[in-house]
């Protein structure tokens, strides 16, 4: 007699199957998890217990980069308490995960272009886009940016599905040298694509969200928020919306750019 | 079999364990985790008369072994929580506890007022120590006579269980807490949020958009129970302690300290499931220790010898 | 070169770490673990005129990320601490600053006169906030008119640079700390311990012979980070800052609050080597940021846009 | 310039060399510890960090239960999570220790026969303690309890070291059914002893002491108090004595019992 159970149980424990270092604090996670491997969208994320004990109490969101047969890949930066914890994990370890949650990225019928622009980490939920939107003949332009050659995650994964990929380091150690926006910029108006999508840091994420719509394209955002319950409940991770503000784990991550308000003060009350 | 009811002025719930206010929504979102008909009782999240668009981010910080929040009391006003919030839960056999807010005692009233018209609600916890909204909220709850004058206001404009949520960041808790019931109040909840700060050495900014923010989780518990024991020796209205609740043990360390019943909050963040899992586990302590009534654990601390 | 020193009154300090009184002794078995002369000060634990025995055992109990203490400032009266604690400490070149308790205000100024007869006492920290003494203790320090009368009376007994203790277990610190101030303190410590309470489940009894005790540890470093700035913005005289200091990072947090100074309590428990450690990382941290006075970053927090 | 360094350096990480269950809910963790293993006397103990992060905040005092060559062995049990955590420790783990601290048992000169009554895990300083004595021709009797014959533990080598070993278990399982007390009681009279040493519970040291003490034999007893600097600054782990209340940390936890005040309300001020 479960009320309301408006969904399959979420919660679970999974084992590590492989925790590899990709660089210099970055590394992929693989994770036995058939049940979500199998009903996961892009863009969505899986919520973390990555430590035991209480002193780091609140799981952490990680976006679900790839997924293949039972298991899911997450691709994590070291940055703090929790993302340490995460890479102390090693293959047989257990890890108890919420998910899949959140909106993933939408993609409408009749695409033929997108244009996927990166920067640093925001490499993360772009995985499975770009193999999904490769996967249904649609052409992928992809745009990442990183501090550094080493810092181009995942890079060989968008070489391999983009028809076209063009990258910017920080320090000219690859591509060219400066921000990604530079290179989406000139992307998006070199080869005009149906629709952008992007993840990264907010700033970058404004930039070009602005540059898309200014084109007249459509453009997806994947905002990133502190989340404590990861379900909806706490409105720990709202974004200001056109709509009133909305839950960053709910109705997002994603959003679509025209609808975010960016600056805070624009925000409407009211949810 | 194990009584567990509990009994919370005119209101019999079915067992002691209920969701903190703000932690839970309204329910819904953990309706995927939970069996919310197996509550002893469901505390929305504070609403208030208009709606509040709550404070910026980021809105929440984590701490040793706790956590930082200064939502702010985001809703979006009582007349879309009972279209939306009490219209979907009045399908659900759980005795639902409405968080009420105001800036002023005339909101709280006008919030009791518009959800008297709403058969579905079991009783108010009335929040006067929300340390996250500049006007109103905690300002209520750390004097004897605001958090009074408020308690009368919201008696008269109701014959509901009245709930009083006290807060902790007081000198005299047992005070405020014989103010409010000398005004009337059925039960006091307790503890809300410590208020507390983080700041961040490397940016050399505060890590919450708001400065301070109330603080829950285990890292409260001991300052919730002291409090609770308190508050229990000065009043003879029931308590409803929470602070850091996380297993059936912290929830017996509560009924022992003088609850009647106990509230669920940061523990749902971290495991979506606290609640249930806590009442089976507070069953099983029952049963393996001989406790036939819940409600003899009440204050069964053993203080003597 | 990073300018480490501290200013406290007249009181010149080399560095602005020092140890919370009551967790290092009187430096003696720490001496094994760090050296005495790297300090800012040491802080001796509480002293009063006669000898004290504190409460019964179990006077600790661990919570999350934190502990409770119940010890009831144990100590051999200030006869006692002059002959054997003071003259240990004379051949060690660190300025002492002696923790000062009393059951009544005639008590803490004849603990004073006695040591004003001691070369060695660089300043007096007087403890009107421990939780832990029945009369005395806190009861001076959670209301504004006792906590004025006692630094009157201790500021008369001596010129010697007076810090006065707060207690965090108040509504509000700032009026305190304003009271203390203006009977002419030279400077606010803060925070004593969070009272609290733990209780074993399985045998329904206090973890603490005393029942309730003082939270100290990183569980309370949000409430301490927080009293902190509310104190830093309300008082012209230097703050100590304390409470849950555990690492360099925590002591800058602290430092950016509003501390001139901070206080290593629990961490000594962790690890001995804490205060030198926490020294070393905070000269570091000031290197690495370009800071080239350490006394910069008190208040520095950047709260705009 | 280090002012007034009493001692050496007390504090380490030590190496785990094996963690070794020896029955239900009890393991023997042997540390890489050669300048711990050269200078620790009987009744010593070591102040363990068992957790990472903060969850389990404070130290753990454990005593020496044994030690040869570089190594030290701790006998455990596991009642919290602090034993918990330490019963995870494997082999190639670090832990950070303090020690060797306290003062251990005493073993005056001229001794020709001593008494060691072990209740439960009390039995874990007696290790070393049997075995010098014995090294040094002192004949040893040995009573131990426990609940059942499985919790005898280190029985193999109290029985090695001594002349006579007798046990007792709750439920009869080994020995005779009962307290130790009876198996101390019976050993004190038959063999009347130069000295008696015991540990276990405090109600159970309490009874050994007074029968000693009334056969005339002097005693000691291993005091435990909650620890939380371990190194005698925070007055935790105070014991009444005629002398005053005294450190178990420092001035014990090994104590003489003629001068131990069992009952908290006989315990004099000031220190
Ligand atoms: C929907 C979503 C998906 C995410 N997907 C990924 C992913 O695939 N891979 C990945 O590495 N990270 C991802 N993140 C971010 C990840 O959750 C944070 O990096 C992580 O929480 C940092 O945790 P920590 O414990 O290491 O750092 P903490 O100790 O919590 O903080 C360390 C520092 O990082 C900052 N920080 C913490 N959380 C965030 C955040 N969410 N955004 C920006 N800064 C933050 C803190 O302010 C602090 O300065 C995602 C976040 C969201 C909301
Ligand atoms: C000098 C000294 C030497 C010791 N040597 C050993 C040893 O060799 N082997 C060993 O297994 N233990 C030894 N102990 C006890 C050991 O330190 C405790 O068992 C341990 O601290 C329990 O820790 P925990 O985290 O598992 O339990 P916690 O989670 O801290 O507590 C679990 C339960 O155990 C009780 N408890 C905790 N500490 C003690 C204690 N010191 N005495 C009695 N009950 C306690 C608590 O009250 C609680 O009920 C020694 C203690 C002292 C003071
Ligand atoms: C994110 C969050 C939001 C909260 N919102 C409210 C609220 O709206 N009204 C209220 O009375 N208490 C609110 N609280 C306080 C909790 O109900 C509870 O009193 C407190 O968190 C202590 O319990 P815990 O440690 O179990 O979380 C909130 C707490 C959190 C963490
Ligand atoms: C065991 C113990 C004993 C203490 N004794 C005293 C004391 O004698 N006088 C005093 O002013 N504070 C005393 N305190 C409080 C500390 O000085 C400090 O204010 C508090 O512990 C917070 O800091 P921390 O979290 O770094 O420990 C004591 C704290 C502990 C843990
Ligand atoms: S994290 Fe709780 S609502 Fe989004
Ligand atoms: S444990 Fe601190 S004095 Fe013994």
């Amino acid at each position: 007699m479960c009320a309301r159970a408006e969904d399959a149980a979420l919660l679970e424990r999974m084992e590590v199957l492989a925790n590899d270092r990709i660089c210099e604090g970055v590394g992929i996670v693989t994770l036995a998890a058939p049940r979500i491997a199998a009903s996961v969208r892009p863009g969505q994320f899986v919520h973390l217990k990555v430590g035991s004990g209480t002193s780091v109490l609140l799981r952490r969101p990680f976006s679900v980069h790839r997924a293949s047969g039972d298991a899911i890949e997450i691709l994590y930066q070291v940055l703090g308490r929790g993302t340490r914890e995460l890479s102390l994990r090693g293959a047989g370890d257990a890890l108890d995960a919420i998910g899949p949650l959140g909106n993933g990225w939408t993609m409408p019928d009749g695409l033929t272009h997108a244009l996927l622009v990166a920067g640093g980490l925001g490499a993360a939920p772009m995985g499975m886009l770009a193999e999904r939107l490769s996967q249904r003949g649609v052409a992928v332009s992809f745009a990442q940016g990183a501090p550094n050659v080493s810092r181009l995650v995942a890079r060989g994964l968008f070489e391999s599905v983009s028809r076209r990929y063009e990258c910017s380091t920080d320090d000219g150690s690859e591509g060219s040298r400066g921000l990604v926006t530079e290179v989406s910029a000139r992307l998006l108006e070199a080869h005009p694509p149906d629709i952008v999508y992007a993840c990264g840091p907010e700033a970058m994420q404004r930039a070009v969200a602005s540059q898309a719509l200014a084109a007249g394209v459509p453009c997806q955002v994947s905002l990133e928020r502190l989340m404590a319950c990861g379900v909806g409940a706490c409105l720990s991770c709202v974004v200001g919306t056109v709509r009133g503000p909305e839950r960053a784990c709910f109705e997002g991550p994603v959003f679509d750019a025209a609808d975010v308000l960016w600056d805070p003060s624009e925000i409407p009350p009211g949810h | 079999m194990v009584d567990m009811s509990a009994k919370i002025g005119s209101l019999i719930l079915r067992n002691p364990v209920m969701t903190a206010s703000g932690t839970f929504g309204s329910g819904r979102e953990y309706a995927r985790f939970v069996d919310l008909e197996k509550l002893g009782a469901l505390v929305t999240k504070g609403v208030s008369l208009r709606p509040w668009r709550g404070n910026s981010s980021p809105r929440i910080a984590e701490t040793a072994s706790g956590m930082l929040n200064s939502i702010g009391l985001q809703n979006p006003g009582v007349e879309v929580f009972c279209e939306r919030d009490l219209a979907w839960l009045a399908d659900i056999d759980v005795p639902v506890i409405v968080n009420v807010s105001g800036h002023s005692v005339e909101e709280y009233v006008a919030v009791i007022e518009r959800l008297e018209r709403e058969k579905s609600v079991a009783a108010y916890e009335v929040n006067i120590s929300c340390p996250n909204v500049d006007a109103g909220g905690m300002a209520f709850g750390t004097e004897c006579a605001p958090a009074a004058e408020v308690t009368r206001a919201c008696r008269r404009a109701s014959s509901r269980p009245l709930i009083v949520k006290l807060s902790p960041n007081v000198t005299d808790v047992a005070a405020i807490a014989k103010a409010v019931e000398s005004e009337g109040a059925d039960a006091v909840s307790l503890i809300n949020t410590l208020l507390g700060m983080s700041i961040d050495a490397s940016t050399r900014r505060p890590r919450l958009a708001r400065v301070v923010g109330g603080l829950s989780g285990p890292a409260v518990k001991p300052v919730a129970l002291r409090m609770v024991w308190q508050v229990a020796a000065a009043v003879r209205v029931p308590v409803v302690g929470m602070g850091g609740i996380m297993s059936a043990e912290d929830a017996v360390e509560f009924l022992l300290a003088g609850a009647t019943a106990v509230a669920i909050g940061t523990a749902n963040f971290v495991d979506p499931a606290s609640t249930t899992r806590i009442l089976s586990g507070l069953e099983a302590y029952c049963r393996d220790n001989a406790v036939e009534r819940v409600a003899d654990l009440t204050g069964a601390l053993v203080t003597e010898g």
